[in-house]
């Protein structure tokens, strides 16, 4: 079924009774060419890009909850393609041109908006740092713009310019930088994986990873045994559990990462903002909901959930920065499960088990990857070759010191 | 309209308020919405995606429909519950989500629309042509969503955050909450009870449910003064336990002030984290709403409101009142209206085996089949077990049973359990640590049972607490069984069939969510946002559940439910973020010089959370640069002062202080002599650069360690990780000593000079330190240099800090120098090659920076082994080199180096630009930066590109130090 | 979420700075190999259930401490003193 | 020879505030000196401090005599307070601290419910007796405090945040003292 506003109308005239179910139920096969573990955005786009892009269909996805159950659903929607570093730059540029035809490469309405991104710096050292990463930008192809004082007040004149604690001394504005509507995203994959031919198996938890002489053969399920040659774990937040299921120890620590909603309120903020003192950035969404958050709660966590101290440092800093959004009210926080790395780079490659590929790491940037993330892993997974443009996220990256660290805070992992 | 006798409102005291710019008067004691029914204003607000005419659904902070913006001068509060908010003298409300007025709402065209704005429908279509969804279809989404408006301005209300601890937390102060309260409070217990209303009381305010033969309001009283008496009880009212955390921690927020205008100092609201020994959660029940055709009409109201409504604030919230219900409790409402000499048009029973005593009609097996009223409702057409009927009525009461108040229970993750018996979802057991539900919220709804569980709850808590609680009778009170029997929606009518009012979400929207397989109840959630508006669900969760379980075939407990977390009522940014505003965000440090830069009309700026000067103007010059130029020549040719006091301090002692400064150091302090300094680099385990800086030995155990302003509270850390994990039974102690000092450089040709006139001072030779004396002061003079010039830095007590530094600049001015800042102690720095956090910026190595022969190898040191690895030397390395432009041209930090000829794209970069400065002394821009394999590239010449600032030009690559490379300034 | 410091009492999460698993303890011995190094810097067992981390008493007594918890449910069921531990809790429960 | 005249944290800035019969006050600048013993060396540590009449104090206690004082301040550390150091000899790491902090007094019926804006502590009798001296935060700023009497308490804090923390307690009293005043 093709979506068009035509056919809203049409069905809308007849009582909206034709709409088809947006992807099927499959059952588990007892064998597939290759399975994903994980039907979050990263899990259902790497199962797209199989099929598009290398013909394999005959694949499955397996999912322990229901479709986008991850992080997917519980992020700040931030699309962006701002990094400095070689090895990231290209991915998320590369991300950033799958968002930008996605709704016609899905046929599905992700509303991706590009209202432009803007980071704002509060030191002359800061603004260096900003010019360094917006004209690594430009290099790489993208868009930048750095903005003085002024220019940042034309675009956000509600800022508190006179009294916040860090001046503002500008911005740099990503115009390409923007949001889309996170569960679309994971649904528009879906439909179209299973318009491929993709099984989606939800309620189905991978128990274990069936390896023989080095290779892997299958995965345990509880919906049974099912056997694969080629195995893609792409759970990030659950990453260490799975990956240890393939007696692997990863470079990984799960962090808790909160965000909030307020009530639906009239436009009043344009852009996604990014506070350079504190841990504060916000968007509005199209519903009306400032959408926004800040930084981990800092302490090893699976709970989805946090607590006061990140809460109130949050809101405070969204005080200092623009002080006019002090009485719309929060109306839901919700914690994310971050895999965190060493360097706060993703990971994307091969491990020492033939046929056991990982996609994980994501920290908190998994959302604006997602395209990029199932395009590269399926490239990765159908020719086992790495991407050119996730070539540099290795899984021994750590251990030969090619490090990917755009934060510059070094291996502890909850900070990035 | 008003009903005389009736009420708890002060009739003394008339309230005068406006809405939509018309006055009206109500009475001390009321709520907004009270007062707006008591005038007969039905039409409060419109729905967020239909723009239906709404009305007053609930009498609780639960409310989807009657939110309002509250004015205040040049402030608004958007999106606030006119069943929450009270009335006070002035108040202005006005409607919102509407245009151009409420009653004429140009948007109610989406309405007419309906059939094409199903759920999710926006996914499906707005995707021709692509730029349109931007340009065109998004903004007009945008502006049609969204329900009150922000002012746009900053908000300039008080806010406050505070903390309060306790043994026993009760969470709601009805029945249950009180009697739990007084039990704890009995025993000795240090007890906070919290309730989200003005007055405390519950549903015995609403409902006048007597207890121990007094009136519900009595029996609250009696009870209220007696734990107001006592000493060991914090009774919060207008207080809503928002959020569960770990550990006993609750958020909460308090409403101090929203019921009255503004007074000075007086916190709007405040938000508490309360924590508590033992928590009773006592929060009650939220009634359902039943789903019939256009069940959301202005008029149609929850049964238990109507009787909060009559009771309460005595108000009648119809003329012509019918009742639908599918459980006993409410003929309530129909009995207390009729008592009260309302007119109840009839009773409407989803049963059709209940009662039918009342003297009015009643219709069992009842279901609406349609209602009339535009912008308020005029009747119903009720399709019942003996035919059809056509009621007149203005009200129509409803009730599909009662919902416990789990919320809190979900937010640490416990999944609330499905209890067939009431229809509806109880507490999991234990789903918050040290937390017992009691009460309506755990699913025991008559008076009698919500103060025995209050009471048991209480007991159990104190328990846990190792008290006892004292011998109490059991108030006696009603204990009606509770019965109903589920009913979700009216089957087989045309219409559409409101679940979430808020969101506009219909039985058909979860109907159509279930065809298009979003079958699981967070799809179904997330695809027709049912449950994602103001109201969380609290309204609409069960029923829409329950259609969808309806829809899949699937029981309620099979179909699960979606999870409710914090806040549980919404909180204000500024509540939670209180203290943030302005310069709270962060404290303010400020050095001993401050006032004497100040003075001097230096702008200060922000170094971390410092104030430093950045420059100190003299009166003819116009810009920054002309000043710093003059500063940094004056460093050169005489004596420049400058506060460097931010830079951290460490002092550390110990038989085994040098051991341990060789184990957190690259190179070593061991064989440092007494009396000298030594630089010193430190990396972090993963082997980059965490900081330098210089450290001094004062004695055979006593070092005096300095590190950079941005480190100094890292480095503490660093150093308390590395001895208690590594080497705690070494003898090395050590405390920042950064605040106790005020320390000055004084540099220049004529820094010795200036030193003479303060004394008799030691001949230092470069790198020594030495303890001095100015009159009584007892004070440290280093001979290091951060300017490559004849430097020293001389540290007092810092309460003689600002003196001294206005005494060295008085004396400086006299020798023909003066004070420095930092743009100029930036230059100096640069000139002489000298790095900042600007080059170590946590991905550099020592080899980067060309300090690997710093590493010892003669000693382990913390991040050696790491900084071995394959990738963290060699020639792909980005170097530190100097950049020096080849024509006059200004060059800018931030900017990326090419290889002339080389196409400038990311595949071809060569490096960055991390530091530039305008050299007077060799008049030229000088930049440091890191190039691949820059140190064999000096002199070579590099391309430097820096697109946002639109330069283009050649540098030629030199060696980092440009100024004196030699050294013989430095030990002049 | 509350933390008690052995020397100062249960207190609030905000006065901790979190640094990471308690394999920071485990400093590989000067001259050990690349794999021992990559092990303790970056590889982690990361459990979903009970986990071994360390807590800075910052705004505290500036202990070190090391922390038993869920990292599921949140409970803290043991905070230690790294300078200080009891004999048998560091190896016991790995 | 320069003559260099003292001056404490809050010189200039702030007076004392009195509202509601509770008052703010910076407490005048005195001798503040830490103690950090070596390992084992505990006796050595209480036989010097013995001529003052003092001991190494447990945590969250202070030892006191005649106008000295000597307050648990972390991990193996203390800080002697009003009175000059004795010769730790090589017992433990002496350091003088004393222009490192400013001391505020906040006393009155006010007082602990000003603190509790900003302090993340139980300040109720049992967990806080008069005499417990502990680290903690003053909101974001490093705090040590005392309670010195029933209704009475000595805030320390970083010198160069004085003004810092001024402003916060004093905010803190105000809306304790209008809470009073308007909500009573």
């Amino acid at each position: 079924m093709r979506y068009s506003g035509l056919k809203v109308i049409t069905e809308g005239l007849f009582g909206n009774k034709g709409w088809k179910p947006a992807w099927r139920d499959s059952a588990p096969k007892a064998e597939y060419d290759a399975i994903i573990i994980g039907g979050g955005g990263h899990g259902l786009s790497t199962a797209y890009y199989l099929a598009k892009n290398h013909g394999l269909t005959n694949i499955a996805v397996l999912e322990k909850g229901y479709l986008g159950s991850g992080n997917i659903g519980r992020n700040t929607t931030i699309v962006r393609a701002n990094y400095f570093l070689q090895g990231n730059s290209e991915f998320y540029s590369h991300s950033m041109k799958l968002w930008e035809g996605l709704e016609s490469e899905l046929n599905y309405n992700v509303m991706h908006s590009q209202r432009g991104l803007i980071n704002l710096f509060h030191s002359d050292g800061q603004r260096d740092a900003f010019a360094r990463r917006g004209n690594a930008m430009i290099n790489q192809g993208d868009d930048a713009i750095l903005l003085d004082r002024e220019g940042v007040r034309e675009h956000l004149p509600y800022l508190d310019f006179e009294q916040t604690r860090f001046p503002i001394y500008g911005g740099l504005l990503h115009p390409r930088g923007g949001t889309a509507r996170h569960d679309a995203v994971a649904w528009g994959y879906a439909r179209g994986a299973d318009r491929r031919g993709v099984d989606l198996i939800q309620n189905c938890e991978v128990t274990g990873i069936d390896i023989e002489n080095g290779r892997v053969t299958g995965v345990q399920t509880t919906r049974g045994a099912i056997r694969a040659k080629k195995v893609g774990m792409v759970v990030a937040g659950r990453s260490s559990q799975v990956a240890a299921m393939a007696g692997m120890r990863l470079p990984i620590e799960s962090h808790i990462l909160q965000a909030f909603v307020t009530e639906g309120l009239k436009p009043v903020i344009d852009h996604v903002i990014s506070f350079g003192m504190g841990h504060f950035y916000i968007s509005q969404s199209d519903k009306g909901g400032l959408v926004f958050g800040g930084d981990l709660d800092f302490y090893a966590s699976y709970a989805s959930r946090g607590n006061l101290p990140m809460v109130e440092h949050v809101m405070e800093a969204g005080m200092t920065l623009m002080p006019m959004i002090g009485r719309a009210k929060v109306l839901r926080s919700w914690g994310g499960i971050m895999d965190m790395s060493p360097d706060g780079s993703p990971i994307i490659d091969k491990t020492h088990i033939d046929g056991l590929f990982v996609d994980c790491g994501w920290n908190y940037g998994g959302f604006k990857a997602v395209p990029a993330s199932g395009w590269c892993m399926a490239h990765l997974m159908a020719t086992g070759e790495s991407h050119p443009v996730a070539a540099r996220f290795k899984l021994n990256r750590f251990a030969t010191g090619h490090i990917l660290d755009e934060e510059g805070t070094g291996s502890q992992h909850n900070l990035h | 309209m008003r009903i005389e006798g009736r009420g708890q409102i002060d009739r003394t005291k008339p309230v005068r308020f406006s809405f939509d710019g018309r006055d009206y008067t109500g009475f001390k004691g009321d709520i907004l919405a009270s007062a707006l029914l008591a005038n007969g204003v039905k039409l409060v607000g419109r729905s967020f995606k239909y723009h239906r005419p709404r009305g007053i659904l609930t009498a609780g902070s639960e409310e989807p429909n009657a939110m309002v913006e509250i004015l205040e001068g040049n402030q608004q509060t958007p999106n606030t519950r006119a069943t929450v908010q009270e009335l006070y003298d002035g108040l202005k409300a006005r409607s919102q989500n509407r245009f151009p007025a409420l009653s004429f709402d140009v948007m109610g065209v989406n309405d007419l629309a309906a059939p094409f704005l199903s759920a999710g429908f926006y996914y499906k279509t707005f995707m021709w042509p692509r730029p349109f969804w931007e340009k065109l279809y998004e903004p007009i989404i945008r502006r049609a969503a969204g329900l009150g408006r922000l002012s746009g301005k900053h908000d300039e209300g008080h806010y406050e955050k505070a903390w309060a601890f306790c043994d026993i937390l009760v969470i709601g102060a009805g029945p249950t909450g009180l009697m739990a309260a007084l039990t704890a409070a009995r025993a000795g217990a240090d007890v906070i009870l919290a309730d989200e209303d003005a007055r405390m009381g519950g549903r015995l305010l609403a409902d006048l449910t007597g207890v121990d033969g007094k009136s519900g309001p009595d029996w609250v009283e009696s009870v209220l003064a007696e734990l107001r008496a006592l000493p060991n009880v914090r009774l919060m009212s207008r207080t809503s336990v928002t959020g569960a955390y770990d550990d006993g921690t609750f958020g909460a927020l308090e409403r101090v002030s929203l019921h009255r205008s503004p007074a000075p100092h007086l916190p709007r609201e405040c938000f508490w984290r309360i924590v508590a020994g033992q928590t009773v959660l006592a929060a009650g029940a939220l009634e359902r709403p039943l789903a019939f055709p256009d069940n959301d009409r202005p008029g149609i109201m929850l049964a238990g409101a109507v009787r909060a409504y009559l009771n309460r604030y005595g108000v009648a919230a119809g003329k012509r009142v019918t009742l639908i219900a599918n459980n006993d409790a409410a003929r309530l409402t129909a009995r207390q209206l009729m008592a009260a000499g309302v007119k109840v048009a009839a009773i409407l029973d989803t049963r059709p085996d209940a009662s039918a005593v009342e003297e009015c009609p009643v219709y069992l097996g009842s279901t609406i089949t349609a209602t009339r009223g535009r912008l308020g409702l005029s009747g119903v057409t009720v399709a019942h077990a003996a035919g059809t009927a056509t009621i007149e009525t203005d009200c129509l009461a409803m009730s599909g049973g009662w919902n416990p108040t789990v919320h809190l229970t979900c937010h640490l993750n416990g999944r609330p359990v499905w209890r067939e018996d009431i229809a509806a979802f109880v507490p999991a057991p234990n789903a918050v640590p040290r937390l017992t539900p009691a009460g309506a919220c755990n699913g025991a709804f008559s008076t009698a049972a919500c103060l025995a569980e209050g009471a048991d709850a209480a007991r159990k808590a104190l328990a846990a607490l190792g008290r006892t609680a004292p011998p109490m009778a059991a108030p006696k009170a009603e204990d009606a069984p509770y019965t109903l029997t589920p009913f979700w929606q009216t089957p087989d009518v045309k219409g559409r069939q409101w679940l979430d009012f808020a969101n506009d979400v219909t039985t058909k929207d979860v109907r159509l969510s279930a065809q298009e397989n979003f079958a699981s109840v967070e799809h179904m959630k997330r695809y027709t946002t049912q449950g994602m508006a103001p109201d969380q669900g609290k309204n609409s969760n069960v029923g829409a559940l329950a259609v969808l379980a309806d829809a899949t075939g699937r029981g309620i407990p099979q179909t699960g439910t979606t999870t409710f977390r914090p806040p549980y009522t919404p909180v204000s940014i500024a509540a939670m973020g209180a203290g943030g505003r302005g310069a709270g965000f962060a404290p303010q440090r400020f050095l001993t010089s401050d006032q004497a830069s100040r003075d001097r009309g230096a702008p200060m700026i922000e170094a971390g959370l410092w104030y430093r000067p950045s420059y100190f103007p003299k009166p003819h010059e116009k810009t920054w640069r002309e000043a710093c130029d003059r500063e940094v020549l004056m460093v050169r040719a005489s004596v420049g002062v400058a506060d460097v006091s931010t830079l951290g301090k460490i002092d550390i002692q110990g038989r085994d202080a040098a051991r341990f400064l060789d184990l957190v150091y690259t190179n070593t302090f061991s064989t440092l002599p007494t009396g000298r300094v030594r630089y010193g680099l430190m990396l972090r385990e993963d082997g980059h650069v965490l900081d330098d800086g210089t450290t001094a030995r004062l004695g055979e155990n006593h070092y005096l360690m300095t590190t950079t302003t941005a480190a100094a509270g890292l480095v503490m850390r660093h150093l308390d990780f590395v001895h208690q994990a590594f080497c705690a039974d070494w003898d090395v102690r050590f405390i920042s000593v950064t605040e106790t000092w005020a320390q000055f450089a004084i540099a220049g040709p004529k820094a010795r000079d200036l030193l003479a006139t303060l004394g008799t001072m030691p001949d230092l030779p470069f790198m020594g330190v030495a303890p001095v004396t100015l009159g009584s002061v007892n004070a440290r003079l280093f001979r290091i240099s951060f300017s490559g010039e004849q430097g020293y830095e001389l540290a007092v007590p810092t309460r003689y800090g600002e003196a001294l530094f206005r005494d060295l600049v008085a004396r400086a001015e006299t020798m023909g120098g003066g004070p420095y800042g930092m743009e100029a102690l930036n230059v100096l720095r640069i000139e002489k090659g000298f790095i900042t956090h600007a080059e170590i910026h946590g991905r550099t190595t020592a080899f980067d920076i060309g300090m690997e022969k710093m590493v010892s190898a003669k000693k382990d040191c913390i991040g050696k082994a790491a900084a071995a690895r394959p990738g963290m030397t060699g020639p792909d390395r980005e170097q530190l080199v100097g950049l020096k432009p080849l024509s006059d041209a200004a060059i800018t930090a931030g900017a990326h180096l090419f290889t002339p000829g080389d196409q400038v794209k990311r595949e071809n970069d060569q490096g960055y630009v991390t530091s530039v400065g305008y050299s007077p002394v060799l008049n030229a821009w000088l930049g440091l930066g890191f190039l691949k394999n820059g140190r064999a590239r000096h002199g070579e010449r590099i391309r430097l590109v820096d697109h946002l600032r639109g330069i283009d030009l050649l540098c030629e690559v030199t060696d980092p130090v440009f100024h004196d490379k030699e050294g013989v300034k430095l030990r002049a | 979420m509350r933390l008690t410091c052995p020397l100062c009492g249960e207190r609030d999460r905000r006065e901790f700075y979190y640094y990471g698993s308690d394999d920071y303890l485990n400093r590989p011995s000067e001259g050990a190999a690349p794999d021992a190094w990559d092990d303790y810097l970056h590889l982690r067992t990361n459990p979903a259930g009970i986990t071994h981390d360390l807590w800075y008493h910052d705004m505290g007594c500036s202990s070190w401490l090391r922390v038993t918890r869920n990292t599921v449910t949140h409970e803290i069921h043991a905070v230690e003193a790294i300078a200080a531990p009891k004999a048998s809790a560091r190896g016991a429960a790995k | 020879m320069p003559d260099l005249i003292a001056k404490s944290a809050l010189a200039g800035h702030a007076a004392a505030l009195t509202l509601g019969d509770t008052t703010l006050a910076e407490a005048p600048m005195t001798t503040i000196t830490s103690i950090a013993p070596f390992p084992n060396k505990g006796k050595a540590v209480d036989a010097a401090l013995k001529p003052l009449g003092l001991e190494f104090p447990a945590p969250n206690t202070a030892s006191s005599k005649d106008g000295a004082r000597l307050l648990w301040t972390g991990r193996q550390q203390a800080f002697l307070i009003g009175t000059a150091a004795p010769d730790m000899g090589d017992a433990a790491a002496v350091t003088d601290q004393s222009d490192g902090w400013v001391i505020l007094t906040l006393s009155g019926p006010l007082a602990r419910d000003t603190l509790a804006r900003l302090v993340p502590l139980d300040l109720r009798d049992a967990a806080f007796p008069v005499g417990t001296t502990t680290r903690s935060g003053l909101n974001h700023m490093a705090l040590i405090l005392t309670r010195t009497g029933d209704a009475a308490y000595e805030i320390m804090t970083f010198r160069s945040m004085a003004r810092t923390a001024w402003h916060e307690l004093a905010e803190a009293l105000e809306t304790q003292a209008a809470r009073l005043d308007q909500l009573a």
